[in-house]
């Protein structure tokens, strides 16, 4: 009862000690503003956000001038889809193709630009939550101005063929987004190797601190302002710096790249566990996403006959933070879309839940987590008036 | 966001389970829409004896199924038929706006299974006149 | 030579004690995010984030539910505008009236949204930075859908009579929007009687972190969303909350409130002081700004015949922190177009300094100030080619 | 932002001042750019004797008339009419984009005092044939 087991990193993650403790110079010691270059404390203030700007864009293989902060990975896929729609709106360019099972901040950004008169083609995805690339070429059109994927999917973890769909971008002169806000970190991103125009990245998700992120825009890339003001991000996104911010997510990344092999090696084998110990001790139990091209920390199951939120409520009690595509949880009335796209009904989507792990986690936790899955979801299936699939589909 | 009342019924639920033969059985809900839950009777002298519940649903779906079975053990299948749904919310000290309609479901389940009852029993229960089971139409809440 | 004196608390401030103390705790102990209400690491956050939007309606005499968390001033103010102007564009609406010495947040905003046929007033202002009622109605016309006037000025720390604005606006209709960004904390907000509906904050001015800041939303008013994505802040404003930053923000107006009182008293007599001592020691020198109707904290003059850039080096060199309207210092062509707005020439504008105090400030930083400065300009005035108002002329 | 270089003739600018019946003076900036440089020469046999500024400016423009000033004193006429805006960048260590202007003006300054003296001694000085004397139309860099 007393063991705390956090199993929701892909909702965000705890800030690492070496990233707070690089932050904390940049609250009441090195305050100025970056924009203040006449003085010794503004320009120890532009120097960090320089630094971490650099640090960034290495990891990207990119140049520090085309790493952009922003509040986060939010406002990095607001400005990807609504500056390059605003920039190219008048020249003909109306189309934007993404994929069905993308982040709300790329679904509802797109659904918001239909009143300007974008029009998004909404790709199929596949059981694995993969996109499919003869469909992609299909759905290209003249009017067609960006393609928007995501490197790997926050709820299944299923990592896209982002190469291909680069390269197919590229062929067609049409610009690449990629959402990687779940991929940094776990996944090999290279901007120029993967011909990505626009990247999307969250600092809160690898260890850093929340309400900090950062679009990569491609040198040349026709694309309008998102936020306008000042001068700062030369010029390109207006507002005070949030230093301390940038300070973290720069030293997040730094670590992530300084342990990249180490921290992959680690969490697959702790994520590969707990799929086979929940395969092996929970019977009815459907993985979702793809079996081997997924996030090295996702693990996302539905248990049938049984709902989510009921799961996550006597996980909480066990001690395990874990989160769950029903609809109970997220307030709407549909469970998870992205459960939905790769084909599972309604009933069965419910009772899904995903465990992201980091390199915290040992396999003491792992085998915690399914010795009182195994009891909970035994719980609630006997107390469920669903019994079996003939259940589900008379009820 | 659960009270300590949803929460002990969610954790130690009252009344779970099945009665064999029971007088009546109502079933309420979809799984479409993440809910569903069948009450069991046992009725003697239009008193309930005994009530069993089966819920497939979240945590506020089985304290409401929890709670409406304890508000209507022992009394009449009349004292029954009257319970709504805001006296289950009562009971629970509470739900969150968006899960009012577990309560609903709550009281819908007593009435289909009382419903059940009159059925097959060609009783007539004040209240239930102008009840009608679910139609197949699914329209989550 | 070893005193430090922090003279540009407009451009931002030292990050309180209180603040980062309050802060700690959400970095690595309370780090959940606060949409996972299934578990108590997501409960708390959420709890933080709603106490620090209570603070901060508690202050404006606003409701909770009217205050959403940005990135920023610059963000609030991006949205106020965008917001309104998406929002009623397709209503036959399409003017806005501001002025012309709002921050670059709002006049490039302004700028922007010309290329979706919106149309902006720029009032004048009088020679203190005030702008004219008159003009004001009379820039009103059926179109009109939001006037946006800052509460005070950032750079002459002028305060504008926002209440009789609020009537106006009121009387005709037409949404007010205010950027209390460099008001908040130096003069009373209160929504409710001043007729604001929407309203710009800033936590860096404020002791608080960077990177964060709000926008007040009158309950019913017609505005669109402005970061579109997943239903944080009740659906209003996307992304995952900068959970420490809020509650940063929180704690600062926590602070700002309780001590009101006590601050203007002492940064005001502050203030007067260095104004004065200005005057008194330094020939040929113009208060710019209102004389009274000012900022408590501002202190801004125009040291003819002598650049500001060079003003800002000497200072530094004496360990004093401010700030230029000068070019120079912008790395823009002009002036600042506050100064250029209030009826300076441009050569006096270049010449201007920015002194903004804080709490922290003591009599003796302020005498040792108006030293310094009296060295200064002395020194840079014996090296300038200009030695009166003639040789300005001629040159 | 700056150079040690820059920081140190900003700091300790040589040659500061005016000369009394100079024989060369040029100023060139005006106030609305926020830079106006003066340089007095003293030319003896065609050498640079004595050179003093005065500048209203910014830090690289003070320290880039100071490191004119530098440059040409104690140079003949025809060697300080070659000084470029680069050889005043290059020996102040570099200076930031924004601000190489400020050295296009010291340049300008020179020539425009050496233009004062020609024109006032009658005397050719090869590099000058096409100089002209900044006219009055202002054009911020
Ligand atoms: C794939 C994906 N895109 C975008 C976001 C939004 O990022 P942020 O929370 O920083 O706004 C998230 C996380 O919430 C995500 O998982
Ligand atoms: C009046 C005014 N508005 C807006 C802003 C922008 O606020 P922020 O720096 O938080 O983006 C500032 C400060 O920079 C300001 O002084």
């Amino acid at each position: 009862m007393s063991r705390k087991v956090y199993l929701d990193n892909a909702a965000t993650t705890r800030v690492k000690k070496e990233v707070i403790e690089e932050m904390n110079n940049y609250f009441d010691k090195f305050y100025g503003n970056p924009s203040s270059q006449l003085y010794e404390l503004g320009r120890k203030s532009k120097e960090a956000v320089e630094k971490a700007r650099r640090t960034i864009a290495e990891f990207l293989n990119a140049d520090e001038k085309e790493i952009y902060f922003t509040a986060g990975g939010t406002e990095a896929d607001n400005w990807a889809l609504k500056g390059v729609a605003f920039a190219n709106l008048n020249k003909g360019k109306n189309h934007i193709i993404t994929s069905k099972i993308e982040h709300h901040a790329i679904l509802n950004t797109c659904k918001y630009l239909e009143k300007f008169g974008v029009e998004t083609t909404y790709l199929d995805v596949d059981k694995y939550g993969l996109v499919d690339l003869e469909q992609l070429k299909k759905a290209i059109k003249p009017e067609t101005m960006l393609i928007s994927i995501m490197f790997a999917n926050n709820e299944i973890g299923t990592i896209q063929p982002i190469e291909e769909i680069g390269k197919i971008a590229k062929e067609n002169k049409i610009l690449f987004h990629v959402d990687g806000v779940q991929a940094l970190g776990s996944v090999k991103i290279d901007v120029q190797k993967q011909n990505i125009d626009l990247l999307s990245m969250s600092a809160h998700k690898i260890g850093g601190p929340k309400g900090i992120g950062a679009l990569y825009i491609r040198k040349g890339t026709r694309i309008d302002n998102f936020v306008h003001g000042g001068g700062q991000e030369r010029g390109r996104r207006a507002g005070t710096e949030g230093v301390q911010n940038i300070v973290g997510f720069g030293k997040a990344v730094e670590i992530v790249k300084r342990d990249f092999d180490s921290y992959l090696e680690r969490v697959t084998a702790l994520r590969d566990r707990l799929i086979e110990g929940i395969q092996k001790n929970i019977p009815h139990v459907i993985l979702n996403g793809h079996p081997t091209k997924r996030l090295a920390n996702n693990v996302n199951f539905s248990y049938k006959y049984v709902e989510g939120e009921s799961i996550l409520l006597l996980l909480d009690m066990e001690g395990i933070s874990a989160s769950s595509g029903s609809a109970c949880t997220s307030g709407s009335l549909d469970p998870s879309h992205v459960l939905l796209a790769t084909g599972l009904d309604h009933g069965t989507a419910h009772g899904s839940i995903r465990f992201t792990l980091n390199e915290e986690i040992t396999e003491e936790d792992i085998d915690y987590t399914i010795e009182t899955m195994k009891k909970i979801i035994e719980k609630l299936r006997s107390m469920s008036p669903i019994k079996n699939d003939e259940d589900l589909k008379n009820s | 966001m659960y009270t300590e009342a949803v929460m002990d019924h969610f954790r130690n639920p009252r009344n779970v389970g099945s009665i064999e033969n029971a007088d009546g059985v109502g079933q309420v809900g979809n799984p479409k829409c993440g809910d569903i839950m069948k009450i069991y009777l046992k009725i003697k002298d239009d008193i309930i004896e005994d009530v069993k519940f089966e819920t497939f649903g979240c945590g506020s779906a089985i304290a409401s199924s929890s709670m409406a079975t304890e508000l209507i053990k022992g009394k009449s299948i009349h004292e029954a038929v009257t319970m709504t749904n805001k006296a289950v919310i009562e009971a629970l000290g509470g739900l969150p706006p968006v899960k009012v309609h577990c309560s609903v479901l709550a009281e819908q389940a007593v009435k289909s299974a009382l419903y059940d009852y009159a059925q097959k029993t060609n009783k007539v229960i004040k209240g239930l006149e102008n009840y009608k089971p679910e139609d197949d139409e699914v329209h989550c809440h």
